[in-house]
């Protein structure tokens, strides 16, 4: 049994606890309280959620199954299940919140999406969902990302977006993002900013983890179906943190189920190279909320590592640094080496190759389960396949695969 | 303490001149801190009414291309939070214009909210502008800086609807920032002067605090334009330009030259 | 109404009116045979379908979704709607067969499976469920495609599998296939030849057409619960036939139902550079059943053309052969320029990459909707997703996507 | 018509000297014509007793990698099936040893099977091996080769049943070939001696053709312990590896010391 919190925050103001909130500068504040107040009225209109009902079953390819993967682990052992988000359209969970995004801009008669993207997987469902909608898509993306992501940029401007090159700060995900805010400072009328994760000011923490949840209430049902009961454990890896939420969100009220977010540790905790924000930053403001953030004694905002472009990411949603604090869920870091290690062990003993995000909360689960032995039951959010890292992991082997 | 005189201080010349005061927004230690030293003396020199400076932050949200390279050009000299408020100590010990900082939450924050208005209130300085707090956040931010004396102004921007802006006018110390069109600072876009006339209009019976108005002013034309309704105008960007790529003396001139074209444009008010 | 077939073939020797039948080596003759009993067996035990249908659900992600494609034509036109194959686990329909035979290789005893491959799409699909299964897996692979398609072949590697490259012939998939025969008849006694389409000797095409057939059952389902309705006509794609069977099989004995299956022209009919061999061939024998088959006038077997590399085959399946002899289908064939022009307008106007395999069906299906106009109603199979083809596509369009 | 002899022919010299047959594999064409027909009269020359001659194929499903590479030369040097029929034609005509020809159903399917089974039979050959055509594909193959006086030798493999191998031995003509192990034609991987000799005792009672054995025999030894119970012996691609990379003359040269040295091996049966 493990510390309760209050699953219905945030509150009016936008926080978790003390984390959260609206940081942005005033020209933005019009802007995110015409969006809460879009999210407000969508949410509670059943037409709303039946066209997005639709597009998940339909388009997404919803629900997505949960499957028992029975070669993960030898000796006595949980049963380790996936939430196979990597079956959706796209390849992973971003697309679940896209969707809705996009869903929200129509409705507020924004005809243009902005995304900020790191390895180009929420650009590109972005630009996915402003393709079928009708709708025109710019993504910015720092120089670096858009050099070692070609094939991602591509697919993007093959689905009719426009990738901007960020050549600002570190021109990594960071700073995309505040060219992001920046753009959409500049164009707030006509322009619906799609956030990726459950980060940024006040109402987006709340309303991705709103889309996402969708993957949580599937898996508990799934899961109840299945086994008959609840897992003992949840496991999911946390950059900004969407694909954690939206597993963890319907097992909050489940005092017996254990929650785990899974950091990437980089080159390790102690190291520079990091992206745990969680185990190794501390309590920050950074793109519009506070939350822990990786940062110097100043403030300053440090550069991150992981051998996963989507967990490479200096900040972490607001909401977890809550659960964090009241013990809610646990958090974990798991090294470049261990994920890939999963990687290869998971597309080896399995046939599924994972995202290299994925791979942080398989190789935690792996230890998970074995220390729960055959009693436990540990549910995994495998938040995305890992077609896009085939590359960065031939490159890393010395492979050739062009 | 070095004596700041408070923002009375600030718009006293310039009310009684009859013009618009200008505001100069340089971000210290860009590119190294005797630059910045220098730039001020001269700005002052030009008739500079009140030097905004910047403490430079790597992720600066409300701030375009210009503004974001000069705090980053001063985080590669090194130069830290405390080497902003000694540059304020020593500009304001040298007799430069009264100072504003601005800088963001999040290194005030790291640094101590209280500790922070302490050294700035000691350093001299008049106020602290920091545009990611907006009206909600200030009562959690605000009280330890009002208590060492030192003025907010807060901004309000073209999508401020008229009801909040008038409540953040109320909130607001110093003066108050009218951001002259969308989007972040930056000198490529025009300010939208017919906008920045008609909130000043409105503004007006909201509060007695000065109207300042900032974002995109670059010329004499648009200072002129914008000091002819407005009590301050604010340029940033286009003054960052005018010296950027240049070091101390060479800066200074640079920078007093472009201050001085902008400040003759100021006209007394009809 | 069409003219009507038996829709129970093949008969006993494995023929679908003349084609199909048996045209291998003694030496593999038997073991045929014992695949032919074994598949009897097993489709004659609920079990194997019960374990079928759970891999099929957890691990493929079954069932997948039908999709109105709304904004691919303008002007008035039947709704397009597709059968989302490329949800599935791997990207296409190719895992449906691949888990089928490796089940049934399970339960035959045999530990080992082999498989042909040309872009590799089948290769990874063999070489996913091989490791899932345990099984060890070598795949056979021109060495022009093993040069081309890099990826794949890392992607094999990663998942487990033996990849052997083929220096025979034309050194692409034709040969490939001749050389997994080849290894079947040296190793027949532990080796299951896992083949990827509707093709080769009987029981395959039977086989695999069993394995393919719920694409058409689900579509069938869906279309009814959705639009009250069949469809109008139904499209695929023609490589070797086995997504093309796979959803043509539940609409047989519909006679209203129209069936088209889409040939690869390749620079087109006219053209040495096609791979359209039901449109351009004769009837001849290849890889162990009679069918049609692109061949100069000596029964040499042509060297084929397709920018889609899983349709770039000289043969296809002998069903196919059958249903167009009796008009119960009807096959056409699309060149690489409206290929690629579909797969450039389904990207940006529904924010889906086809396969260029199935870009094929869809351009076809374009043009039938205008044709038959708002009283129809095409479903189209969309066979899989085109991430394997964005590099391709990229360097044809002279862009830069590593 | 020149006169073949049919099979009785083939098989009255070695029975008559009470040894196992020699039959050796070529490809016509391989590299070219004149190569081929050198090789014949070689092979003739050495004491063989029936040339197997490859009608080249390019996806020749029962022929290893040797056979394949053959194919693909005599194609790529643009050998067509009328070319191949000719030097048979023209073998015989030197007073070649019988011929039987070996290629796959599509190119005789596309030439046309009675068009084939009339110009075969007017080359003197003896008959056919089609081994992608298995017993169950005969009745409708075989009837105008049989009807044009042309042998069917059919393959009974490691894996085919006892009882099939029975009804494969009655339906054969000319011979009964036996593969003397699992896979495709090839010279790298051994023949089962041992099997051969069960299987060939267990076949002498459901017919009174010859049995042939082989597949992978490709050294005098194998020659001799195949050649003890078989009625005779084929090899194939370790012949073309003899003389591969040669041509005219001196292929001939090669090919009949190989040939020789295999036929040396065959000694009369104790
Ligand atoms: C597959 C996958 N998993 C996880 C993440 C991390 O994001 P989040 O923590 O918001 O789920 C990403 C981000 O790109 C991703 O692509
Ligand atoms: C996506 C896709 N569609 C179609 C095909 C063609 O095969 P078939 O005609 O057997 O469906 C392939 C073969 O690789 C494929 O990958």
């Amino acid at each position: 049994m493990t510390n309760m919190v209050d699953s219905k925050l945030p509150d009016a103001r936008g926080y978790f606890g003390r984390f959260g909130g609206v940081f942005v500068p005033e020209v933005l504040v019009e802007a995110l309280a015409q969006l809460e107040r879009a999210t407000n009225e969508a949410f509670a209109d059943p037409a709303f959620w039946a066209e997005m009902e639709t597009l998940l079953r339909d388009y997404v390819g919803r629900p997505s199954p949960i499957y028992h993967a029975e070669r993960l682990v030898e000796g006595p052992h949980a049963p380790i299940v996936f939430k196979r988000e990597d079956t959706n359209h796209t390849g992973a969970h971003k697309i679940n919140n896209t969707v809705g995004q996009a869903l929200l801009a129509r409705r507020m008669g924004k005809r243009r999406l902005i995304a900020e993207t790191g390895a180009g997987q929420h650009g590109v469902a972005t630009a996915t969902i402003g393709a079928k909608l009708g709708m025109q898509v710019d993504v910015y993306m720092g120089e670096v990302d858009v050099e070692r992501q070609a094939l991602n940029v591509y697919l993007m401007k093959l689905l009719g977006a426009t990738v901007h090159p960020v050549g600002s700060g570190t021109r990594t995900l960071k700073d995309a993002t505040n060219e992001a805010f920046r753009e959409w400072a500049a164009r707030v009328e006509d322009t619906f900013y799609v956030i990726g994760s459950v980060v940024g000011a006040h109402p987006y923490p709340y309303l991705v983890r709103e889309f996402q949840k969708v993957i949580g209430l599937e898996a508990r049902a799934q899961m109840l179906e299945r086994y008959g009961r609840l897992p003992t454990d949840v496991v999911a890896c946390v950059g900004g943190g969407s694909n954690a939420m939206g597993i963890f969100h319907a097992f909050v009220d489940d005092p017996d189920v254990r929650l785990w977010g899974v950091e990437a540790a980089g080159h390790g905790l102690q190291a520079v190279d990091t992206a745990a924000s969680l185990n190794a930053g501390s309590v920050g403001v950074l793109h519009g909320s506070r939350s822990y953030v990786l940062q110097d004694d100043e403030g300053q905002v440090l550069d991150t590592h992981s051998v996963s472009a989507g967990l490479d990411y200096p900040g972490v949603g607001p909401e977890h640094a809550y659960l964090k604090d009241s013990g809610r869920a646990q958090y974990v870091a798991i090294d470049d080496a261990d994920a890939l290690a999963a990687f290869h062990h998971t597309a080896r003993r399995e046939g599924i190759v994972p995202a290299l995000e994925s791979a942080h909360a398989i190789a935690f689960a792996q230890r998970l389960a074995t220390e729960r032995g055959p009693g436990g039951l540990v549910l995994v959010n495998l938040s995305g396949r890992g077609d896009k890292d085939v590359r960065t992991v031939a490159a890393l082997d010395g492979e050739d695969a062009r | 303490m070095i004596a700041s005189g408070g923002f009375d201080a600030v718009f006293a010349r310039p009310r009684a001149e009859r013009r618009a005061a200008l505001i100069a927004y340089v971000v210290a230690g860009d590119p190294d801190r005797a630059t910045t030293l220098a730039v001020i003396d001269a700005l002052t020199a030009a008739g500079v009414d009140l030097i905004e400076l910047g403490i430079p932050y790597g992720d600066p949200l409300a701030d375009g291309p210009t503004i974001a390279a000069a705090a980053q050009r001063a985080l590669d000299g090194g130069t830290r939070m405390a080497d902003a408020i000694a540059i304020a100590a020593e500009a304001r010990e040298r007799g430069a214009a009264p100072i504003l900082y601005f800088t963001y939450l999040n290194p005030i924050d790291r640094y101590g909210v209280e500790r922070f208005a302490r050294e700035a209130a000691a350093s001299g300085a008049v106020g602290a502008i920091v545009p990611d707090v907006p009206l909600e956040e200030l009562p959690a931010f605000g009280p330890p800086l009002r208590a060492a004396g030192l003025a907010i102004p807060l901004l309000i921007a073209p999508t401020t609807p008229p009801e909040r802006a008038a409540r953040i006018a109320a909130a607001s110390s110093g003066f108050v920032y009218l951001v002259s069109r969308l989007g972040v600072t930056g000198a490529r876009r025009e300010p939208d002067v017919a906008w920045a006339a008609s909130s000043i209009a409105r503004l007006r019976s909201a509060t007695t605090l000065p109207l300042a108005v900032g974002f995109g002013i670059s010329t004499p034309a648009h200072a002129a334009a914008v000091g002819a309704v407005a009590d301050a105008v604010i340029v940033g960007s286009a003054l960052i330009d005018a010296y950027a790529g240049s070091r101390g003396a060479q800066a200074a001139q640079l920078a007093g030259a472009y201050a001085r074209s902008l400040r003759g444009a100021l006209r007394p008010h009809g």
